[in-house]
């Protein structure tokens, strides 16, 4: 990043929150709602950026979060609900992502199938199986509590917004953090961005350039998992059809947006979080007396037009070997 | 007698067509199959009762009419959508008896009854109840679409209920912003905003909009001391999830309805016009205790006062 | 000494329709460098590649270190102590260049990447051998001689004790690849063995202790500096004997057609790459610019040609100003482009051979009417150009990307090539083909020039400025270094105006 | 000819098999019987007129849907708007359709299409121009776009379109006139035919014509076509203002050839669908008619499956994401059915993804 650049960021951080600390001493507890919200809604958004993110720096674009998100709901909640225990309906999603980023990487990295027909598989076919074996009669068991983080918990604002939160919302901090020093500190992260610019380069000094990605797409793929037990066992507790709403597509965009790295994906999906929570907030207050149709927009109005102008801004770059297959030699 | 979905043949058949939904939504389309289940079962002839759920608005002229050459006796329709399909295939078949529930007729046809409930006085009557047992008076609502009237209807009445009980309370109301076609199927949706308006507040939640309702219902059975209402059938069945908070719900007898209606089209005693079903307040099941006799009182002179009319649980 | 460091014996490969290695047979000793030899397609890269595991040979044994070996990849090559460079650099750009020499074999501390380390290992390294390099720029803003001496740095910091190069002087100056060669010696002194694949027949007769020539994937011909000579080499290679240099007649300059006055340009990330640049191209003369690669060429041909937009300054071609013209403007005017890279720019790989023939024309009577294309001219107007220009292919239905190299070019510069061109603007023309077919291009820049073109020719390559420049302009740092007649011109004057020396 | 006519479309045979092998097994699972369930399938897609019918306007829209998605793939662009094209382009051919009323039939019916093309090439050039001038991702927007449309139109039908005739209660427009009714010829809708007019032209464009010699150009290789003279940018933003356009001219069709006005929530999903329909046809604009006929005749007879064998009719959705598979990894096929290897070209779409 240039220095100039990270002075704007960091001037808008600060301005960010002088803002928020206006609002929370004219109104605490809508300050806090508004968020408590945003954190809560860009949890899944991280999860899934950070999967495709991991796909994408190693030269796979994964379009099919969306129905990782889906399938892995489908057996977190299934098993939880069997087993009682939402810890191994966790980790049962887990490993459905797991599963699905394996098929993805079978198709897309085994055998060579285009990767947006790829993705594209896993969407229609999460689709159509969560739905299809979906057992009528299966009854959640609740859903994971807010733990709070001893003191901490007890500041004004912060307490409320970041450190009360359901154990899966820590872990996806935690992996933020990690997945940030494994990209670009780890031997495997400087690998993983080798073979997602320039593969036969890191083919020529020995590394395993279809291994790699086989690998990192199915680890990505327990990211999703990890997305899908959240929704269903964490944000919902339950599950219902279609209950992942186009979130997996988002994720992709906060993604695109957070330029492919951990913390920028968080800030995107924040960002995101911040404008879905905003405008439930309008509509709690009737702050405008316009259809929510209108209000609803919101999110997705400012979204294209602060792509547009970070575009304008200097376009990012796509990993260069991303959307190709690798054929070795 | 009954089955699941699929086709019969031969015996006394009747056959539900749901919305574009499914028969274990545990909402309305769930509540009118086990109306035509209790129905089948209650008619002294054995009969079977089966489903087609619809995938797509467009096939529901054609899922009618898969019952119709099948030789079915009674066809149920679920949800406003279908009224026009329905109508259209209550003229072409006199023979056949139709229940379509939702569905208002303009005009009376002899062999369609449309099942109609007044939502605005079960959401009043819920609303009324909330205002009386919120301490923070603030009560919230978590809601499909404002595209749908009967969810509208169901927030007037819950706000206009809660001030009749309760003038200073304050009501926070949301509908889901996005498009039909995700507003009743995002549960994520649902909690987030049910806890948004638990952190600013609000200490009852009416949870209105199928899956998403249902979202909001189970968020708030995490929050100690906080308490949802449900919607159209007693979700303490459907949504067992929300034990922890579920006071009461804003009840349809979509189930007693279909089922009566069914009895009467066997008996030939179905009258074609409206037909208006049942609403009500859902027993309180594990917070029969915080429901005073005071409160008891209070709900069945609005019961009362919503029947003759004094009250009107959406004015203006 | 006696020790086989690295050897292929009687290996054979068959690609789809090719036999790319039949039969072949090297060996290098320590402390020697083998040159290997062979037209476009002759199976060079294919062998080295067997050498290095990218490749398995269907039959025949890879030799390393007196020992027959099964290379399952260039890991067991790596770790064999085989280094490569390769003819198309191996490396990440936006990646450091510490991160480049260290990639796939890291030194680490707990699964992470210990950049301090590897940082002190490869200033060691480059003091070692004399490649002074900055660690920590990208390799992306490196000049290509840089990236090559990380490319070396690479394989030595991995150990290699046998270094292949596939053509690394391609892209250097006469000056850089001189040092290279001596940098070359200095490691065989070491012991390395070095295997060396170069078009370039002086580079060969200066440096290799044994030479191997290749031809449709079978060894025709082995021998020493020493018993051969230029034509000798080049007679072996294509099988007939080869003009070395194009004969010309004097250029008979006429009108200016190019005009560029004070043109400034920027490059991709804004810097100025074009320094107020002024000069005249005449009908039938060739302006040969020559410079090392990333001295502002690029960006000076995109100007012309349309696709950059200048900062400042103008263009004018036959006295009209045309400095902020499209492409398409500046091409209506009789100008024709080879592009520097013809991957990227001149071919679209997947299109057939007649819809790239007619790649800068299909809008134009008689390949479309109001917007319709005529594929049965089209397809004519193919099968010309493939006749005329001699582009090696089974048929002109066939994906532009199954030609190889040399033929993709001979392909652009037939399609480039009609009776109206007014500018040829040809950025570096032969890069990486064969002596035949360069010798084949030249001849056609020349007949174009003898025909009234005016040409402006850029090209890395001395020898070709050189050989077919009536004036040369060189070009250091965007500027201007000097202008001389080609009678001026020596490679030794050029050569030290190409690295910004003025005395 | 016929050989190489067998060769192509031998592999989305083999494939559509293949998957209605494996959907045996689920349906078996579901403990009905497969051979009743298929034959419900097929009667309820091909049965009668009317079954024909109702399989005709449902390959209608994904014909132009698949469209929408295959012609940006040519200028290796990913659409994935065509939901919210679709949805712009029914609702303001809608409200031509019903809002205006004495026009004849050769103005009216046209006038309505031509505004649903439009609204849709609004809604698709909106991404194409963005990308073009600010780099914007097209994938970014076009999400965006789709929640906007949905939003927008459901407002439109609630709101200022919405019928009030009788005790109306749904979000919809009231129905459109006769004069800018789609007729149906028989069995056939004569939107169908349209669509498949539509898709040979898109056809013939892309591989005739300068303009998708340029469209092409730009999808294979950006910098080859600039470095030709192609506007780049231009044809970017046009060929997503062309993409939307079609799926707009889906929407209108919908509107005014099925359900006879523009309904809140009626075309869920329709959009989307035109990803898997483009991508069966490995973007090929012809390719796209059957692979429509067929996922439009396993909607039509989703509903008699569950009648007749009570299987829940997702199963579709399952064996087209299994059809979809086998098209894509073709090798499974060929190891199964000992194919030999043919070079055709292995359908490659991501490949201009990563180009920006
Ligand atoms: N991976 C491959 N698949 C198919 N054919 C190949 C492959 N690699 C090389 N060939 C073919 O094998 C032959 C030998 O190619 P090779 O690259 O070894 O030639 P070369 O001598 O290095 O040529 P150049 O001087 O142009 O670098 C050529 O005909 C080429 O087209
Ligand atoms: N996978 C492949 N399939 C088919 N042909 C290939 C393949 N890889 C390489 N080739 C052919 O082999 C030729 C030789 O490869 P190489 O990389 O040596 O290029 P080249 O001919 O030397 O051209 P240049 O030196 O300009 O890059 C290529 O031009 C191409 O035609
Ligand atoms: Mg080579
Ligand atoms: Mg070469």
């Amino acid at each position: 990043m240039k220095p100039r650049q990270k002075q704007l960021l960091y001037a808008g951080a600060a301005l960010l929150i002088f803002v928020a600390w206006m609002f929370y001493t004219a109104d605490g507890p809508q300050t806090t709602a508004v968020l408590a919200g945003t954190v809560r809604a860009a949890t899944l958004l991280a999860l899934g950026a950070m999967c495709g993110m991991i796909g994408e720096r190693s030269g796979v674009v994964n379009i099919g979060i969306e129905g990782q998100f889906l399938m892995s709901a489908f057996v977190a909640f299934t098993i939880a609900s069997m087993t009682g225990s939402l810890f191994l309906g966790t980790i049962a999603g887990v490993g459905m992502g797991l599963v699905m980023g394996w098929l993805l990487a079978a198709m897309a990295v085994g055998l060579k199938v285009d990767q947006i027909i790829a993705g594209t598989v896993l969407n229609i076919s999460a689709l159509g199986l969560t739905s299809f074996f979906y057992d009528r009669s299966a009854v959640g068991i609740g859903k994971y509590t807010n733990i709070d983080l001893g003191p901490l918990a007890d500041l004004p604002l912060l307490g409320t917004v970041f450190f009360s939160r359901p154990p899966l919302t820590y872990l996806t901090m935690a992996l933020l953090v990690l997945v940030h020093v494994a990209l670009f500190r780890s031997v495997w992260g400087m690998r993983t961005r080798a073979i997602g610019e320039h593969p036969g380069a890191a083919d020529t000094v020995g590394i395993d350039v279809l291994r790699l990605r086989y690998f990192n797409v199915t680890i990505a793929g327990g990211l999703a998992g990890l997305g899908g037990s959240y929704l269903a066992l964490e944000a919902v507790g339950t599950f219902s059809r279609a209950m992942s709403g186009g979130r997996g597509f988002l994720a992709l965009a906060v993604m695109i947006f957070g330029r492919r790295t951990p913390f920028g994906a968080y800030a995107a999906a924040l960002f995101f979080g911040f404008t879905t929570a905003l405008q439930n907030q309008f509509q709690l207050n009737n702050t405008f007396d316009i259809p929510p149709q209108f209000v609803g927009m919101l999110p997705f109005v400012v979204t294209i037009i602060v792509v547009a102008i970070s575009g304008l801004m200097g376009s990012m770059r796509d990993p260069a070997a991303l959307g190709q297959t690798y054929e070795k030699g | 007698s009954s089955d699941g979905g699929g086709g019969i043949s031969g015996g006394y058949s009747i056959g539900l067509v749901t919305d574009t939904g499914k028969v274990d939504d545990k909402s309305f389309n769930q509540s009118a199959w086990e109306g035509a289940q209790d129905g089948a079962a209650n008619i002294p002839a054995s009969a079977t009762a089966s489903y087609i759920e619809t995938e797509e608005s467009k096939d529901y002229a054609n899922n009618i009419q898969l019952f119709v050459d099948d030789g079915a006796k009674i066809i149920v329709t679920v949800g406003f959508g279908l009224g026009e399909a329905t109508i259209e295939a209550a003229k072409a078949n006199p023979d056949v008896m139709f229940i379509g529930v939702d569905q208002w007729q303009n005009e009376a046809l002899p062999n369609l009854a449309g099942l109609m409930f007044p939502e605005a006085n079960a959401g009043f009557m819920a609303g009324a109840l909330a205002g009386m047992l919120t301490e923070t008076n603030i009560v919230g609502a978590v809601l499909g679409t404002d595209l749908v009237p009967p969810v509208v209807f169901f927030k007037e009445g819950w706000e206009n209920g809660a001030r009749y009980t309760n003038p200073g309370v304050q009501t926070i109301s949301t509908y889901h912003p996005g498009g039909l076609d995700v507003a009743f199927g995002d549960p994520e949706w649902g909690a987030t905003t049910a806890r948004q308006a638990l952190d600013q507040g609000a200490d009852i939640i009416f949870g209105a909009g199928g899956a998403t309702g249902n979202g909001a219902l189970i968020e708030v059975a995490g929050e100690a001391g906080a308490l949802c209402v449900g919607v159209d059938t007693d979700q303490w069945f459907t949504v067992p999830e929300a034990h922890p908070c579920l006071v009461t719900s804003a009840m349809k007898l979509i189930d007693v309805g279909v089922a009566e209606l069914i009895s009467q089209a066997y008996a030939g005693t179905m009258q074609g016009g409206n037909y208006f079903g049942e609403v009500g307040l859902a027993p309180h099941h594990d917070f029969d205790s915080i429901v005073t006799d005071e409160m008891r009182d209070t709900l069945a002179e609005v019961m009362a006062g919503l029947a003759d009319g004094s009250i009107n649980p959406m004015p203006g | 000494m006696s020790e086989v460091l690295l050897a292929a014996h009687n290996v054979t490969k068959q690609f789809p329709g090719v036999l790319a290695n039949d039969d072949v047979s090297v060996q290098l000793r320590p402390g020697r460098i083998l040159a290997l030899l062979g037209e476009n397609g002759a199976g060079k890269s294919t062998l080295v590649n067997i050498l290095f595991g990218m490749y398995r040979p269907d039959s025949g044994d890879v030799i390393i270190k007196n020992e027959v070996v099964d290379l399952h990849g260039p890991d067991d090559a790596i770790s064999r102590g085989i280094g490569m460079v390769h003819q198309h650099f191996q490396l990440v750009p936006p990646m450091r260049v510490v991160e480049n020499i260290v990639l796939g074999a890291e030194p680490s501390k707990r699964g992470l990447v210990d950049l301090e380390e590897a940082r002190n290992r490869v200033v060691e390294l480059s003091g070692r051998y004399g490649l002074e390099i900055d660690p920590d720029a990208l390799v992306e803003d490196l000049p290509v001689g840089m990236q090559q001496r990380v490319e070396i740095l690479k394989a030595l910091y991995r150990d290699a004790d046998v270094l292949i190069l596939d053509e690394p002087t391609g892209v250097l100056t006469p000056q850089e690849a001189d040092h290279l060669l001596s940098v070359l010696r200095e490691l065989t002194a070491t012991g390395l063995g070095i295997v060396f694949i170069t078009h370039k027949l002086r580079e060969v007769l200066a440096i290799a202790d044994d030479i191997v020539v290749l031809r449709n994937g079978r060894v025709v011909g082995e021998t020493k500096p020493a018993e051969t000579n230029e034509s000798g080499l080049a007679e072996m290679m294509v099988g007939r004997s080869v003009v070395l240099r194009v004969e010309k007649s004097v250029a008979q300059p006429g009108d200016v057609v190019l005009a560029v006055d004070e043109l400034e340009v920027n490059d991709d990330r804004g810097q100025i790459a074009v320094d107020r640049l002024s000069f005249e191209v005449r009908e039938g003369e060739i302006l040969g610019v020559a410079g090392v690669e990333g001295n502002g060429q690029r960006e000076l041909v995109e100007a012309i040609t349309g696709l950059r937009h200048p900062m400042a300054g103008t263009m004018r071609i036959d006295g009209e100003e045309v400095t902020n013209g499209s492409a398409r403007e500046i091409s209506k005017k009789g100008v024709a482009h080879i592009p520097e890279d013809r991957e990227k720019h001149g071919v679209v790989a997947v299109y057939s051979i007649a819809e790239n023939s007619v790649l800068n024309r299909y809008h134009r009577s008689p390949f479309s009417i109001r917007g319709v294309l005529r594929r049965d001219v089209i397809e004519r107007h193919a099968q010309e150009v493939v006749d005329e220009f001699d582009v090696r292919t089974p048929s002109i239905a066939v994906a532009a990307s199954s030609l190889s190299g040399g033929n993709k070019q001979k392909l652009i510069v037939g399609r480039e090539f009609s009776d109206d061109i007014k500018l040829l603007i040809a950025a570096q023309p032969t890069r990486g083909i064969d002596i035949g077919a360069i010798e084949f291009i030249h001849r056609r820049i020349l007949e174009q020039r003898d025909k009234g073109a005016a040409v402006l020719l850029v090209s890395a390559e001395l020898d070709e400025i050189l050989g077919l420049s009536d004036r040369i302009a060189v070009l250091y740092d965007g500027k201007l270094m000097d202008v001389l007649d080609a009678q001026d011109a020596d490679r030794e004057r050029v050569g030290l105006l190409m690295a910004g020396i003025t005395k | 000819m016929s050989r190489s006519i067998l060769r192509t479309i031998a592999i989305p045979l083999a494939a559509v098999v293949f998957g209605l092998l494996i959907g045996v097994v689920l349906i078996l699972s579901q403990n009905a019987s497969p051979a009743t369930a298929y034959t419900a399938l097929v009667v309820g897609g091909l049965g009668d007129a009317d079954a024909l019918l109702r399989t005709l306007q449902k390959a209608t829209p994904l014909i132009f849907g698949g469209l929408a998605v295959a012609v940006a793939f040519k200028a290796g662009m990913f659409n994935i708007g065509g939901q919210g094209q679709l949805l712009v382009g029914a609702v303001f051919a809608a409200a031509v359709g019903f809002g205006i009323d004495g026009l004849p039939m050769v103005i009216h019916l046209p006038a309505a299409l031509v505004a649903g093309a439009i609204a849709g090439a609004i809604w698709g050039g909106i991404a194409g121009a963005l990308k073009a001038t600010t780099g914007a991702h097209e994938v970014i927007v076009t999400i965006m776009l789709n929640f906007v449309a949905g939003n927008l139109t459901d407002w439109l039908s609630a709101n200022p379109w919405k019928d009030n005739s009788g005790n109306n209660i749904v979000a919809r427009t009231p129905l459109v006139e006769d004069s800018a009714t789609i007729p149906t010829l028989g069995a056939v809708p004569v939107g169908f035919l349209l669509a498949v007019v539509v898709a040979v032209a898109c056809w013939l464009v892309l591989e005739r014509t300068t303009y998708g010699f340029e469209v092409r150009s730009v999808g294979h290789n950006r910098n080859a076509a600039q470095y030709s003279g192609i506007k780049v940018g231009w044809i970017m933003a046009s060929t997503m203002a062309v993409a939307g356009m079609l799926a707009g001219l889906g929407g209108a069709v919908e509107s005014l050839g099925v359900d006879g006005r523009f309904e809140a929530g009626v075309n869920v999903g329709l959009g989307f669908e035109g990803i898997t329909i483009a991508l069966l046809a490995r973007a090929n604009p012809l390719g796209v008619i059957p692979a429509a006929l067929l996922v439009g005749l396993m909607e039509a007879g989703a509903s008699r499956m569950q009648f007749k064998a009570g299987v829940a009719p997702e199963l579709i959705d399952v064996i087209q994401a299994l059809i979809l598979f086998f098209v894509a990894a073709p090798i499974i096929i060929r190891w199964v059915l000992r194919m030999r290897e043919d070079n055709s070209e292995q359908l490659r779409l991501g490949a201009g993804w990563g180009q920006s």
